[in-house]
């Protein structure tokens, strides 16, 4: 009997170890997944983390600028609005708007997307083609659109806005799911769990979905991008959060006001949304280089 | 291929026509009367039971669908219910507008793009690629509607550069044909054509540079990701291998294929594009499409916004539809895959 | 010797799309019948394209015949009842590194067919796995392996280690030898002839290779374009072979003539 | 000598450190001989083929006591210098020839690349016309003869055979003096691999040049080939004739790649066990000190921790500190 | 500074001058509408009237009119003609004669007339005239001979020859009207404009541009621009920039909280005059619970109107006490009605049956208006008003026009709105916005009509003396206290900016801009400016 060798002492990471191996050798993805948690953290917090109100005017402090600058005030660290509203306070307060409800909201969608996109997938009848190409096409009009169509039936607001993502989002990640289950299915690892009689939950459980699981998780960090950016451009519009809700596409949309008189009230929320959009594109990326190294091995 | 034209287009149809069906329910779901929503006449017009019979509405769903198919395609889209204008003469003006900046954004993004993404490739983890992936991710990752701001605050009101609304100072009286300023100075010959030009092209640089911006980015991680995969390919060793010095084998075997990944995702670069124009004609007053479709939404104006969505979205699946079509043209190895699909 | 398997005009076509929406049947593999009895070995041979691998699929169960029964032991063989099959009739792919899911130990995937097909506890799966394991030459302490961990000749041990875990009576082995080295190939090729002394196994085993089959196999049969062109015992048909296409396929050489061109041009679509 | 390489080392990085995937290989091919090298997969056949072509990316350090091929040292060579050797004194072909046909270019197209300007006689306009007829004339030395229908498609509508065959026609556009095959055949089925090999035969017999074959497989090639240099995990066991290999090979790998090749089985008794190479291959993490067959091999002592040099006996060499015939012969 | 001066492309390029409009006009005849942007864009441009009203002087002046007369019983208005005006010649309409009394008559007819064929043409009512009791006021017009024109009137009117001078009151052409009636397409009379002002229209895109090229007949001198155009540019931050950016060269109503800050720009002008107007929040009496004058009252005492003044108006206007403005004469402050007393709100809530407070709409309108520059915020500071009474409120917006069709249907709860003189006749403040007439007309946003205060509002008018009036009006102020149907909150000055180069703006306190001698002077060379700053 010849004997095997066992050349194997140390561990060889697991998927995820090397996703955070990864993350270890890139600073800058490291940098924005920092941000990502620092951002998290804001959007269940923020509200003991502030001094004021989101919408307390101050009487005396109408338009200071951050408070390093000349006519500062070291109360408000990166000034105040027109309305003499604390910037920071109200950043933070948006974090919640412009992250973390459109975070939930793909989490949402995504759950039900995968569901229907394994269902879909498992069952025989939708593995024709021309439904795939079908599904490729439709997915091919922009979430905006389709967001602005969902916002003229409902009429504008935050819960509208999120609602009209979150019913976009839906076929994105069902298409995702689909494509994917149906790509694994005709692997030989999958004909060899069928052979060995596996029931249907398990095949999804434990076959397709720990294969297909960072596809999804890269389907997510893009949603969510695509969420955030498009609850703020709706906001800039003002079809998403009405003011004076302090969401940074609708702050940026009311700074444009005094955009040249008191620049920081613009920069500020467009400085944050960059950040949350480039911590949450660098983590994507990072994850996507991740997993593609480990498809190549 | 003439199969697969024939499928390509036969699919593009279905979709419309599904598309259609989406338009038309609007009428439905939109609150208030569908009649008007879908015709733009009010309650109280005196020819409102005309129109209402006209379309159909005293019959089920299908003939209604069936006479607004028949409105479509004779080019009676209803009229505004802001001011009664013609949606489907309105649109067709603001479509060339719209198009007259995505199509030069997009030209624009093409070359920075492309040879970024491929400088990136060809340096692979060094700092060259670094910087341009760095810079690709800040661009993608800027909100385009802020950035815009900036650009207006910075160019146009402090170094007081460049102009910020509208496509052409509107003292030159250009008679709007069709709806693209620069078509419509050559088309109309104005007695100052040479300045009438020059204000245009002043005129429709900041939007078009800002719009380029998100492009130029995808397009680079596009080349450059594609480039990547392009260069670990086998017929680039049997290129070296047949004595090819490095750049013909770059242009002539790595760019092409490389060309091919770009050319596939080119329709969800239109669709982002799209969306980012919508909101870009907002910012810089552009009269386009989207700047007319997102202050309908804010007016409740139903007749224009289901316009504004059948034309947006039958542009973005014909465009689709024509990549596809020219991906197959273009590039035979994907026919293989195509018939076995097929 | 009683018969094991039997195979009846068993057919398989796939709908092959030639207008619009017309579909013509292409028949990958045409009716065939064939006896297998205990612990023989039938191999089958032919060029690409012929349907060796069909003909597999459908023994095996992961395909369902276009027409056409198969009997195990007088007992007929549902298509879809893939726990009926699991009992008896076995497979190894190919490709070892695909057919083992990437994202499971080896043990779990070994504990698959038990879960579903025994009423073994937790205890017993895990000895039973841990003595198959040995059996096909791999240790225990392989059940906490990912695939991507062990060699390629690891690989398709473990995955006959699954294949034989249910104490199969038939084994369907589509070109399981193809890929891999020489010195593995021997390896494996003394692993099955030790399991088919030991626990009776039959084989079905597809190849293209006369000296495997010449060394393995009992029966032989031949296919071309989907059907059985020539069978028999191994000795009978090396030896004499009746059809032109057998002896060319045997010395493995398709012409003599070195400028002879493969490219079908007909099927060249200009 | 046409091509001589003493002691290359080829190392890279991984995530145990630097490792040296080729180490100390010597391989010398003069002109007009059919070499083989034959050996495991992953033991390091391709990459020699790659380190000679000079297409090893900067992934890879390459260190050579010797890397020359006729009077140039193929270590030192600007791209120019490069461009006038690769592609035309030495040729390459490799195995799943599809994949090294550009997919979006007509088979035409690309063997018009295989041919120079400097090989046209004609002024500039008559070019295009000669070239086409170079490359009609490839193709037929190649066998194909219904050259419009190949020049015309594209790689995707050849069969494998068709495409090796193509690539054969590119390689040999300059008459090399040395054709590296890379496992030409290895994917096709067993009747097209013996054309190729017919052909490969072929030009060395009406051309002379020189072959270096890469092969796992003893058996496909035993008939061709002049000399075999086996390598085991990055390390030269043995070369010499193939002749006197096959016959009275010294080392013990040679010894069990012979057992278990299939040519052998031919001639066992069937249903018997076939000798084997006791455990796996190591992988590139875990290569064993000294010599690397040294866990798998039966003979091995502890002396084997230390590499063993190459030694010649009777034209052969061989890299083992047990060599399984010497005695026997000397007594 | 931060918008540095280069050479404009337009100075050397083209002549022409760009206004950057709030908004689009509803039509092209003011007679139609009361909305100043439409009035702004069309009346002085377009048209001319009868007679003008001279601020500065505080008298009448001769326009159209060379002369006129008006009878002893004060019931009959005799108007001489000028016989050398000409209307404009467009591509669709080519005069054959100068203005006659004709096109009086045809022109007050219009209005007057019910069964006159233009009289419905454009569907819109004529908002103005009703609610200024113009249309029950007037007995008849008549032509004495081509170029003298009688009107005769019920009643004594001390406010009618203020009510002629207004910018709605502007004469059309006959000729072009019968020509439209025989081509069967009488409602072009309002899109497709014909009048004797000093700009002819050439063309409008809806939320893009109107034009207007110079008359070149203009009677008086001829207008100092070749070319007018009007960009249409809702949001005021835009008009802004685009006047920093020279897309504008005057930009009406500058935020507020920019005055200080264009004061110190050398390139831009800003001009300021004191406006009659009133921004007010008017309360939809229709509609429960605000038909309860103690819930007006309660509304009026919650909000902080010092604290509007500061951060809408940012103190460039005065707090309203009343809604007659207080340069009027007959103006009469009730400061002690609209007083900031959030506990005595909280009280008179309580006692209306509110203890938990309510939920309502406050609609603010979407342009910028002198008496209002932004209503929104404004909307948004009384928000945070009413919470702390314990009312929740609701912003509403919509575009212009669907603003003002809503407004006119009346299904607001409350409405940040206001008014601008159209004349100097306190009259002007009363009748159009709260008498019975005008919630008829659409225009009373208060939907509010008492015939007590009707009553007032007619005996005052009725009288030629001041003081008499002033008395009546003090009452009547007096009665809005007690009833509240709306809360006057600010007078505001009027301000415009333009470009340093612009000369001869005139910006007049009643009615709209004035445009005809406005035009664009050559830059000041940039050596010179370089001194300069
Ligand atoms: N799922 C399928 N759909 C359509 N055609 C199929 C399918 N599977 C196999 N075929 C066709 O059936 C024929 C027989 O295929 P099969 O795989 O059985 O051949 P094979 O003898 O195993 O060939 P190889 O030696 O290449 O493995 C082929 O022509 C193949 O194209
Ligand atoms: N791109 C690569 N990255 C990392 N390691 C590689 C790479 N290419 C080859 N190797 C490693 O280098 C070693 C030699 O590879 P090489 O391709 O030369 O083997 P080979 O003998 O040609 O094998 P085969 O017969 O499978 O072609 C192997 O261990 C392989 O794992
Ligand atoms: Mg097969
Ligand atoms: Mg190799």
């Amino acid at each position: 009997m010849p004997r095997p060798n066992l050349y194997y002492e140390e561990r060889t990471p697991s998927p995820l170890e090397r996703v955070w191996l990864e993350f270890r050798r890139n600073p800058l993805a490291m940098g924005g997944l920092y941000i990502l948690i620092g951002i998290v953290f804001i959007s269940i917090f923020g509200p003991w983390l502030t001094p004021y109100g989101p919408n307390q005017q101050i009487a005396d402090a109408i338009s200071l600028p951050p408070a390093w600058s000349e006519n500062g005030d070291i109360r408000f660290l990166l000034g105040t609005d027109e309305l003499g509203r604390d910037m920071v306070t109200r950043i933070i307060y948006g974090a919640r708007y412009t992250f973390a409800y459109p975070f939930l909201v793909v989490l949402a969608s995504a759950s039900i997307g995968m569901l229907l996109g394994g269902v879909a997938a498992m069952t025989a009848g939708v593995k024709s083609s021309t439904l795939k190409h079908l599904l490729d096409v439709i997915m091919s009009i922009p979430s905006l659109l389709l967001a602005l169509i969902i916002i003229a039936i409902t009429g504008p607001g935050l819960e509208n806005a999120l609602l009209a993502i979150g019913l976009v989002l839906i076929p994105q990640f069902l298409h995702v799911t689909r494509n994917a289950i149906y790509d694994e299915q005709r692997k030989p690892y999958v004909t060899a769990s069928k052979l060995n009689g596996v029931n249907d939950f398990y095949l999804l459980t434990m076959v397709f979905f720990p294969n297909i699981v960072k596809v999804l998780v890269v389907q997510l960090t893009i949603g969510l991008s695509i969420a955030i950016l498009d609850i703020a451009a709706l906001g800039f519009l003002r079809l998403g959060a009405q003011s004076p809700t302090p969401e940074w596409g609708s702050m940026l949309a009311q700074s444009l006001e005094v955009a040249y008189i008191s620049p920081w009230v613009m920069a500020l929320p467009g400085i944050a949304l960059f950040l949350v959009l480039v911590s949450v594109n660098l983590v994507g990326d990072t994850l996507r280089i991740a997993i593609q190294k480990q498809l190549e091995r | 291929m003439p199969r697969y034209i024939a499928r390509q287009l036969a699919l593009l149809l279905i979709t419309l026509l599904l598309l259609t069906i989406f338009a038309f329910c609007l009428s439905y779901w939109f609150p208030g009367d569908p009649v008007t929503n879908s015709a733009g006449i009010f309650l109280d017009d005196p020819r409102y039971q005309d129109i209402a019979k006209a379309r159909g509405f005293e019959s089920n769903v299908f003939v209604q669908y069936w006479h607004y198919l028949q409105h479509l395609f004779r080019g009676d889209w209803g009229v505004s219910l802001l001011d009664a204008d013609p949606v489907f003469e309105q649109l067709q003006l603001r479509f060339g507008a719209t198009l007259e900046i995505a199509i030069l954004a997009m030209l624009i993004a093409f070359v920075p793009g492309l040879s970024l993404g491929v400088i990136a490739a060809l340096n692979f983890r060094k700092a060259a690629d670094n910087i341009i992936l760095g810079l690709s991710l800040s661009g993608y990752s800027i909100p385009v509607f802020w950035f815009a701001q900036i650009a207006i605050l910075v160019v146009s009101v402090h170094w007081g550069a460049l102009p910020i609304a509208g496509q052409i100072n509107p003292l030159y009286a250009i008679q709007p044909i069709t709806g693209s300023i620069l078509i419509d100075i050559a088309l109309s010959q104005p007695e100052q054509a040479g300045a009438a030009f020059r204000s245009a092209l002043r005129h429709i640089t900041l939007p078009v540079l800002v719009l380029a911006i998100m492009p130029t980015v995808l397009l680079t991680r596009l080349m450059r990701n594609s480039m990547l995969d392009v260069l670990d390919k086998n017929y680039i060793i049997s290129g070296y291998a047949k004595g090819l010095s490095t750049p013909r084998v770059i242009w002539q075997h790595a760019i092409p294929n490389a060309m091919q990944n770009v050319v596939r995702e080119l329709g969800s670069l239109l669709s982002l594009l799209i969306t980012n124009t919508m909101i870009i004609e907002v910012i810089f007053s552009w009269p386009g499409l989207g700047n007319w479709l997102i202050r309908s939404i804010y007016e409740r104006d139903f007749p224009v916004i289901q316009g504004g969505l059948l034309l947006i979205a039958a542009l973005i699946l014909s465009v689709h539809v024509l990549l596809n079509l020219f991906h197959a043209w273009r590039y035979p190895q994907v026919r293989k895959d195509l018939y076995a699909a097929a | 010797m009683s018969i094991l398997l039997e195979v009846k005009d068993l057919a398989k076509s796939y709908p092959q799309r030639v207008g619009f929406f017309r579909t013509r049947l292409f028949h990958a593999l045409n009716p065939t019948s064939f006896i297998l009895e205990k612990a023989r070995t039938l191999a089958i041979m032919g060029a690409n394209g012929s349907g060796k691998s069909t003909l597999a699929a459908l023994i095996s169960g992961a395909a369902t015949p276009s027409s056409g029964e198969i009997f195990f032991a007088g007992e007929r063989l549902i298509a879809g009842d893939y726990q009926q099959r699991a009992k008896h009739i076995r497979m190894v792919f190919q490709d070892a590194d695909a057919s083992l899911n990437p994202h499971l130990t080896i043990g779990k995937q070994l504990e698959e067919p038990l879960l579903f097909n025994t009423s073994l506890n937790s205890n017993q799966r895990r000895e039973r796995i841990i003595a198959t394991l040995q059996q096909v030459g791999l240790l225990g302490e392989h059940m906490v392996f990912y695939p991507q961990m062990m060699s390629t000749g690891q690989k398709q041990r473990a995955s006959i280690a699954r294949a034989i875990i249910l104490k199969p009576d038939i084994l369907v082995a589509d070109e399981a030898l193809a890929t891999l080295d020489s010195s593995v190939r021997a390896q494996i090729i003394n692993l099955l002839l030790d399991l088919q002394s030991k626990l009776g196994i039959a084989y079905i085993f597809i190849s293209q290779s006369p000296e495997i089959v010449k060394h393995m196999a009992d029966e032989v049969l031949i296919m071309q374009d989907g059907d059985v062109i020539e069978r028999g015992t191994v000795a009978d048909v090396f030896t004499n072979p009746q059809q032109d296409y057998t002896q060319k396929l045997l010395r493995s050489e398709l012409s003599n003539n070195p400028t002879g061109s493969t490219v079908d041009t007909a099927s060249l679509e200009k | 000598m046409l091509l001589d390489i003493r002691n290359l080392t080829i190392s890279t990085e991984t995530a145990n450190g630097k490792v040296n995937v080729l180490d100390k290989v010597n391989l010398q091919i003069s002109e007009g001989e059919i070499h083989t090298l034959v050996g495991e997969s992953g033991s390091g056949k391709s990459l020699i083929a790659r380190a000679i072509m000079g297409f090893l990316s900067n992934r890879w350090h390459v260190q050579a006591d010797r890397l020359w091929f006729e009077d140039t040292d193929l270590l030192n060579l600007t791209p120019k210098q490069r461009r006038e050797i690769i592609g035309v004194d030495i040729a390459m072909i490799f195995q799943d020839a599809k994949s090294y046909l550009d997919p979006n270019l007509t088979i035409g197209e690309q063997l018009k690349q295989a041919v120079l300007n400097q090989d046209l006689s004609g002024s500039f306009w008559q070019r295009r016309k000669e070239r086409q007829q170079k490359v009609v004339s490839l193709l037929h030395r190649v066998g194909i003869k219904e050259h419009d229908a190949i020049l015309n498609s594209y790689s995707y509508e050849l069969s494998e055979g068709a495409a090796q065959k193509v690539m054969i026609a590119s390689a040999i556009a300059h008459r090399p003096k040395l054709l590296i095959a890379d496992e030409p055949t290895s994917t096709m089925e067993p009747a097209t691999r013996q054309q190729i090999y017919r052909l490969l035969a072929q030009f060395h017999a009406r051309y002379g040049m020189s072959i270096l074959m890469i092969s796992q497989d003893l058996g496909a090639i035993m008939q061709q080939t002049e000399r075999l240099t086996m390598i085991y995990s990055g390390q030269v066991m043995e070369n010499g004739s193939a002749e006197q290999l096959l016959r009275a090979p010294q080392h013990p790998y040679t010894e069990a790649l012979l057992d278990t090749s299939l040519y052998r089985h031919a001639k066992m008794q069937p249903r018997s066990h076939l000798p084997t190479l006791a455990g796996a291959e190591p992988t590139l993490q875990h290569l064993p000190v000294g010599c690397r067959l040294g866990p798998r091999c039966s003979y091995a002592r502890p002396a084997c921790v230390k590499t063993p040099a190459l030694q010649k006996y009777r034209g052969t060499q061989y890299a083992c500190h047990f060599p399984l015939r010497i005695e026997e012969d000397e007594s | 500074s931060p918008a540095r001066e280069s050479i404009p492309e337009t100075s050397t390029d083209i002549d022409g001058l760009m206004y950057c409009a709030e908004g689009n006009p509803e039509t092209f005849n003011p007679q139609l509408v009361t909305s100043g942007t439409t009035l702004d864009i069309t009346a002085a441009q377009l048209y001319d009237r009868l007679i003008e009203y001279n601020a500065e002087a505080q008298e009448f002046e001769p326009s159209l009119a060379t002369d006129w007369h008006v009878a002893n019983d004060g019931l009959s208005y005799r108007f001489q003609l000028r016989n050398d005006v000409e209307f404009h010649t467009t591509a669709w309409f080519t005069p054959s004669r100068t203005l006659n009394a004709h096109d009086v008559a045809f022109t007050f007819q219009r209005w007057l007339n019910p069964e006159h064929p233009f009289h419905a043409v454009s569907n819109r009512g004529f908002p103005f005239f009703h609610a200024a009791g113009l249309s029950d006021l007037i007995e008849s017009v008549t032509a004495i001979n081509s170029h003298e024109i009688e009107i005769r009137l019920r009643q004594q009117d001390s406010s009618f020859l203020a009510n002629l001078a207004s910018d709605f009151a502007i004469i059309l052409s006959a000729e072009y009207g019968e020509q439209l009636l025989t081509a069967g397409t009488p409602e072009l009379i309002d899109y497709q404009p014909i009048g004797t002002g000093p700009f002819q229209f050439a063309e409008f895109r809806k939320d893009v541009l109107v034009r207007y090229y110079r008359h070149p007949k203009y009677w008086r001198t001829l207008a100092a621009s070749n070319q007018i155009v009007f960009r249409i540019t809702q949001s005021d931050h835009k008009r802004m920039l685009m006047l920093l950016t020279q897309d504008c060269d005057i930009s009406p109503f500058p935020p507020a909280r920019d005055v200080s800050w264009l004061r110190q720009q050398p390139q831009i002008d800003l001009q300021d005059t004191i406006s009659p107007n009133t921004g007010f929040w008017a309360f939809n009496t229709d509609r429960p619970p605000f038909d309860d004058p103690m819930v007006r009252q309660a509304l009026a005492h919650g909000i902080n109107r010092n604290a509007i003044l500061s951060t809408v108006y940012f103190d460039h206007a005065v707090r309203a006490d009343s809604i007659l403005p207080n340069t009027s004469w007959a103006h009469h402050g009730t400061p002690s009605a609209y007083r900031y007393d959030p506990e005595l709100a909280r009280e008179l809530l309580q006692e209306a049956g509110f203890p938990n407070g309510f939920t309502m709409q406050i609609w603010a309108l979407p342009v910028q208006r002198a008496y209002n520059p932004n209503a929104r915020l404004m909307a948004e500071r009384i928000q945070a008003d009413l919470a702390r009474i314990g009312v929740q409120a609701n912003i509403v917006s919509y575009e212009w026009s669907t603003f003002r069709r809503r407004l006119a249907a009346g299904e607001h709860d409350s409405v940040l709105i206001g008014w601008s003189a159209d004349h100097a006749d306190p009259d002007n403040f009363f009748r159009p916005l709260l008498s019975c007439a005008a919630k008829a007309s659409g225009n009373n946003r208060a939907q509010w009509c008492d015939p007590l205060f009707d009553e007032l509002l007619s005996a005052a008018i009725a009288s030629n003396d001041p003081k008499v009036r002033k008395i009546y009006y003090e009452q009547a102020q007096e009665h809005l206290a007690q009833e509240v149907p709306l809360v006057p909150i600010a007078h505001s000055i009027r301000f415009q900016a333009a470009r340093a180069n612009i000369q001869g703006l005139v910006l007049e306190p009643y009615g709209g801009i004035q445009l005809r001698n406005a035009k664009r002077v050559h830059t000041v060379p940039a050596e010179q400016q370089n001194e300069e700053e």
